[in-house]
């Protein structure tokens, strides 16, 4: 075991440095595991996200970050371990189901729909529309009509919020790669997820969009969402997590605040040496 | 790429409708030194193409020996051929275009019953004779106007089982028959009329139209050991007697109408001789009528006339004898066709019973030597064929 | 009987599983699926005929023409339409789309050069040999010696040599066999070819045995996927096996209840496969599509 | 005029096919190869409760589309977990044994000899028996069919459908119950097809399987991608294109003995090229890249 404190003192610490307001957490795994063929790609790790922070995952290529994703959000089902959400158990549910649940993504690859609208985009995401129903559409398509114009106002909102209303129209292919992710962004904020798995947000993306992207992430947080990263960028995680997790070959290395963790020199050694 | 709009349809999208009225612009109804046209809806392409190649020869044949007998009444005859390739969606827009564009009075076909059955409402409807070329017993009762050159397949059958409990002494049969209307009717007559005359039928069994391979049948049969085995099937059954005979099944082979096709000689080779079958059309030459027509078609297409051609050929001569008596009044035709008696045909002689359907002699036939021949014995009077018809 | 039936059985799965193995080839590194492989197949039997019963040719000569037609149409097939659609990116239904539309004007073509009638290649009752109560046709005979030799040859082939290592790359990851320098175009060409020569020796010797119709490319076809998905995708050993699973179930359809439900069944089968073990007989791994998300 | 009026009959049934193909495959992006059974299986039922129950010609379609839409769930269920070209291949597996089901069935279907006489059908009290009514009837049917079509496509549903198209995995990250909303377009796109089905039996009166065939399927899927995928008036455009293609070709003057088969040929030819230079069909927006 490579970690520099074991799980419980993690806790401790964890708790200790923030005093005053009991931390809620939101969602929680515990000795998840995952084998692909022989490779071990989640070793029995155990993680906590809290309502209202914003919490990193780091750690080289492989470690076994985006597979974590993969399990929370139900995409992939865990060999062994148990996934919480607000204290009841998640594993095995279908991704739509832990989705409604309030559980939202932003995939490394953003994921948009190219041929819709940005609009469209956004609309998709909004949750339980009547109108999404085969036949309350053809039946009934005077509620339809209600709803989509409520839906409409309220996506258009969320547009403007990540700054994309110009493009309201366009197909959301024609866009930017990192004007993709800011759709995606919106697309998640429509869904109303409380807890946001964000797979690499600033990858890819010019330093402009990335301050905008950044405050994004504090206000939800802010907000009291949960906000779960991965992240490469030293930076972004000194400069909006709140606490970090180390992975390393499927495995919890270290845990603890930005500045701590990112200075061990295990860490260091193993993550910065290899891009600095 | 996305931007697309109407300009960017190709045109031949707008030559299409510009085409089919010049089409119907161009087909005005004939006047008197103008041609008799008649329809004529075939299986020219697909699985079934040869029926519709061989009943085209008779067609053309037939027209155009009308035509230098000076047509009709002085006015040539034209066929405006259709494609249905065997479908009856196919078979019922080909009548539907010949009623309402081409105006014909009479459509010979289609040759495949389900089409004939698809024509027909269309031309009761629109008051178009049919003379169809298809074997299927529900034709009988298709319609007023629909008559057929071909004897239903039930008369076939009526003429087969006497012979082959009688003369050949056939107690046990076994029936492996073409999964299609065709091949079902035929397996369920023999069934009824065999049975009747105390037989046992001791293998009953289909396989789909183009089947290539019966090994797996023709071990079963060995096993049944039935003392014939009836297979009412079309060129499938070349490969079934070439591989009954490679497997050593020694029983005697029977056949349905399809079995009179020069292919089929071809492909089963010596594997075809003896082979009992019925049939409208005989080997020899009937008559001095069909001695010219045999002469005259080896001529036109350099080979023997096949039993459709023989059919075709007749069912246009009758047609062209009503035009000329009663002219090109559909009404007129029918009643004229109701009362054909005893027409003197390259098949026999030809009349129509009232629902339309042909009262002709119906022989027995084998393969001897390569060639299909006549059974002596097995009828050929008209009086024994028409006793048969009657019952039916 | 039983014997019989087995050794029936055994023909049509020689058949069915050299065609399956030559369809496997294509399918496999192309991801198309490639219907028109039933015109190739047609193509080779009536070349052959062409050759054998209209020019006279030898035998052998013929049925050599009648693989070579079908592996030089294979080939025209990919460079004339699936290359460029390849090079486009477009989508596996688009070559789906094209791939029937080739079907559909080739055999069109045939039935206009040849006529729509059943053809044989050799007329007549063929010598026959008996063993151990089981009757087989030279022919037949000869189906069988082809497929032995040829179907463990062309296995071992492409599992043992480096032929075989790069059609598995181009198949599980063309885009990385490109970066590590494989000229892609020429492998999926050498595919075409040599699973259309192998639709060509099926069709020659089946329409040796049985002869041929324009039509008789599709169902062909058909049970060569159904082959193809029974004995595992991605391997090269499972067509082969599907075909001869294949050809002893339809013997037995025929034995059992009649041969008007073999497609009836022959498709249950393949569902029953998707559904249930949609990686195949041979294939030990799992699909990908299945378990990543 | 009979005869535009039968091609007209034509091109409503065919829009309505199409058309219900789109919703499955132009617009959830799933190829189906089965639709002919759907239609065959519309033509059946109405006829069978037309005939043997009585029903009448509008009652008997309804629940004709009822029934094809709970057939459709059982092939659905086990066929949507499949991707790409498994699901192809098992929508082709379920036509062939729809087609097989229908053909050897005989006790009800009566198999091949098909059903002849299937009554006329009676709309308020007029029986429906000129070409020219059943245009009326039949044009009726499909505008009603493509505005309801319509208005599922450009609904949420609809919306819906083309997201699952475009990136399901993406989709189901959104909350949305991927495999249900495939499995309702495919029961809807069933009920549609059935419509036509109802709409030729009663205007042949006569059906037998050979008129639900592969064939006929692959036939239907070429009028989509032909027409435009994805988009609401290609498939009434590829409709007419391919119902009036072969009946332009009457009106050329090939040589019979060929023409029949350069029909085909043309037909052939003409979705390669398709394929090859307009992916996305006449109007499409859509083109399965």
């Amino acid at each position: 075991m490579r970690s520099t404190r074991r799980l419980e003192e993690m806790e401790a610490t964890a708790s200790s440095v923030v005093p005053d307001a009991p931390p809620v957490v939101t969602l929680e795994c515990v000795d998840l595991v995952k084998n692909f063929g022989g490779v071990r790609a989640v070793d029995g790790v155990s993680l906590s996200f809290e309502a209202g922070k914003v919490t990193a995952l780091v750690g080289p290529n492989g470690a076994g970050k985006t597979t974590l994703f993969h399990l929370l959000t139900g995409s992939i089902k865990p060999d062994s371990g148990a996934i919480l959400y607000r204290g009841s158990p998640i594993q095995g549910l279908p991704p739509w189901t832990v989705a409604q649940m309030g559980i939202g993504r932003l995939f490394q690859d953003v994921r948009i729909f190219p041929n819709l609208t940005v609009l469209e985009n956004v609309l998709v995401a909004r949750p339980i529309q009547r109108g999404e129903r085969a036949l309350v559409s053809l039946f009934a398509p005077r509620v339809v009509v209600k709803e989509e114009a409520d839906s409409t106002d309220r996506a258009s909102e969320w547009l403007d919020r990540v700054g994309l209303s110009e493009h309201a129209d366009q197909p959301a292919q024609a866009l930017s790669y990192g004007q993709q992710k800011l759709l995606a962004i919106a697309r998640l904020l429509a869904a109303g997820s409380d807890v946001l798995l964000l797979d690499e947000p600033t990858a890819g993306v010019n330093p402009m969009l990335i301050k905008r992207l950044l405050t994004i992430i504090r206000d939800l947080s802010g907000g009291g969402r949960t906000v779960v990263l991965i992240e490469h960028n030293v930076n972004v995680v000194l400069d909006v997590a709140d606490w970090v997790y180390f992975l390393d070959e499927g495995q919890v290395a270290a845990f603890g605040l930005p500045q701590e963790v990112l200075s061990d020199p295990v860490v260091r050694g193993l993550y910065l040496g290899l891009r600095a | 790429m996305r931007r697309n709009s109407w300009h960017s349809i190709p045109p031949v999208l707008a030559i299409l409708p510009i085409l089919l009225f010049w089409g119907c612009q161009r087909t005005k109804p004939s006047r008197s030194e103008e041609p008799i046209r008649i329809g004529a809806i075939l299986p020219l392409t697909g699985e079934s193409a040869r029926y519709g190649q061989y009943i085209r020869e008779g067609i053309d044949l037939a027209v155009a020996e009308i035509n230098t007998d000076h047509g009709i009444n002085g006015r040539p005859l034209t066929i405006i051929y259709e494609d249905d390739a065997a479908q009856p969606r196919l078979a019922a827009s080909a009548m539907t275009k010949l009623a309402e564009i081409d105006h014909v009075p009479v459509v010979i076909g289609s040759w495949a019953s389900g089409c004939v059955l698809a024509e027909a409402p269309i031309a009761e409807k629109m008051k178009v004779v049919v003379m169809a070329i298809a074997i299927s017993p529900k034709i009988t009762a298709a319609g007023d106007y629909i008559f057929r050159i071909q004897p239903s397949a039930t008369s076939y059958i009526n003429a087969l089982v006497p012979y082959l409990v009688h003369k050949v002494g056939v107690r046990k049969l076994a029936v492996l028959y073409v999964n299609n209307d065709f091949g079902l009717s035929q397996a369920a007559d023999i069934r009824e009329q065999f049975e009747a005359q105390g037989g046992t039928i001791v293998f009953a069994k289909g396989f789909p139209s183009g089947t290539a391979d019966f090994r797996t049948e023709i071990a079963e049969l060995r096993k049944a050991n039935p003392d014939a085995v009836f297979v009412p099937a079309y060129t499938e059954i070349a490969s079934f007697l070439k591989q009954a005979r490679e497997m050593g099944l020694s029983t005697r082979f029977v056949a349905s109408v399809p079995f009179e096709n020069p292919d089929i000689l071809k492909l089963a080779g010596s594997a075809a001789e003896g082979v009992i079958y019925p049939y409208h059309y005989c080997s020899g030459p009937a008559n001095d009528l069909d001695k010219g027509f045999r002469i005259e078609f080896a001529k036109r297409y350099g080979k023997e006339p096949d039993g459709f051609a023989a059919l075709a050929y007749d069912a246009v001569r009758i047609i062209g004898s009503s035009l000329k008596a009663v002219g090109t009044d559909p009404d007129r035709i029918k009643a004229a066709l109701y009362a054909t008696h005893d027409f003197p045909g390259v098949t026999g002689k030809t009349s129509f019973d009232s629902n339309g359907d042909v009262i002709k002699p119906i022989i027995i036939k084998t393969v001897v030597d390569g060639q299909f021949v006549d059974l002596p014995s097995g009828g050929g009077t008209s009086a024994q064929a028409l006793g048969n018809q009657q019952a039916d | 009987m039983l014997l019989q039936l087995l050794a029936n059985g055994l023909v049509n799965g020689c058949m069915i599983a050299l065609m399956a193995l030559g369809y496997a080839l294509i399918y496999n590194t192309t991801r198309i699926f490639h219907v028109a492989h039933g015109a190739a197949y047609t193509a080779a039997a009536y070349l052959c005929y062409l050759l054998l019963i209209v020019f006279k040719w030898p035998l052998l000569l013929a049925v050599v023409g009648g693989v070579a037609a079908a592996a030089l149409l294979g080939v025209t097939m990919e460079l004339a339409v699936y290359a460029p659609l390849y090079r486009r990116g477009a989508s596996d239904l688009i070559s789906l789309i094209s791939s029937l539309g080739l079907y559909v004007a080739l055999v069109n073509l045939i039935a206009l050069l040849f006529g729509n009638e059943t053809k044989v290649l050799r007329p007549g009752v063929e010598k026959t040999c008996r063993l151990l109560g089981v009757i087989l046709t030279r022919i037949q005979v000869a189906e069988v010696v082809v497929a032995a030799v040829l179907l463990p040859l062309l296995v071992l082939f492409l599992k043992r040599t480096l032929w075989g290592k790069i059609i598995r790359g181009v198949r599980d990851n063309p885009v990385l066999a490109e970066v590590l320098g494989i000229d892609l175009m020429a492998v999926r060409i050498a595919v075409f070819a040599a699973g259309s020569a192998l639709a060509g020796m099926a069709a020659c010797l089946t329409a040796l045995d049985v002869g041929m119709d324009p039509q008789v490319g599709m169902p062909v076809l058909l049970t060569a996927a159904v082959a193809l998905i029974v004995g595992g995708v991605g391997t090269f050993e499972g067509p082969v096996i599907g075909g001869f699973l294949l050809g002893l179930i339809q013997s037995l359809i025929v034995w059992k209840i009649s041969a008007q439900w073999t497609d009836v069944i022959t498709f249950g089968v393949l569902i029953v496969f998707l559904v249930f073990r949609p990686e195949g007989i041979a294939s030990r791994r799992r699909r990908l599509e299945e378990s990543a998300a | 005029m009979n005869y535009l009026w039968h091609i007209l009959v034509m091109i409503s049934i065919y829009a309505i096919l199409a058309a219900s193909l789109n919703l499955v495959t132009g617009y959830s992006g799933l190829l189906s190869l089965c639709h002919a059974a759907f239609y065959g299986i519309g033509a059946y039922v109405t006829t069978l409760l037309m005939m043997r129950a009585g029903f009448g010609f509008l009652p008997a379609m309804a629940l004709g589309a009822a029934l094809t839409a709970l057939i459709s769930l059982a092939i659905a269920i086990p066929s949507l977990r499949l991707r790409g070209d498994y699901f192809v291949l098992a929508t082709l597996g379920f036509q062939v044994i729809i087609f097989g089901v229908l053909y050897n069935w005989v006790s009800l279907t009566q198999g091949p000899y098909g059903i002849p006489g299937i009554p006329i059908p009676v709309i308020l009290g007029i029986p429906v028996d000129t070409v020219f009514r059943y245009a009326l009837l039949s044009g009726a049917l499909a505008v009603a069919c493509l505005v309801m079509i319509r208005a599922v496509a450009r609904s949420p549903f609809g919306r819906l459908l083309r997201a699952v198209r475009d990136d399901e995995i993406a989709a189901a990250a959104l909350g949305k119950n991927v495999p249900r909303i495939k499995i309702t377009v495919f029961a809807l796109g069933a009920a549609f097809a059935a419509v036509p089905g109802a709409l030729f039996a009663g205007y042949m009166r006569f059906i037998d399987p050979t008129s639900f065939t592969l064939a006929e399927a692959i036939f239907i899927l070429s009028i989509v991608v032909i027409g435009g995928a994805g988009s609401l008036a290609g498939p009434v455009l590829g409709a007419a294109f391919m119902v009036l293609l072969p009946e332009a070709l009457r009106f050329l003057q090939m040589p019979d003995a060929v023409a029949a088969n350069m029909r085909q040929i043309i037909y052939g030819l003409l979705l390669v090229v398709l394929m090859r230079f307009r992916p996305q069909g006449f109007l499409g927006k859509y083109g399965f890249e």
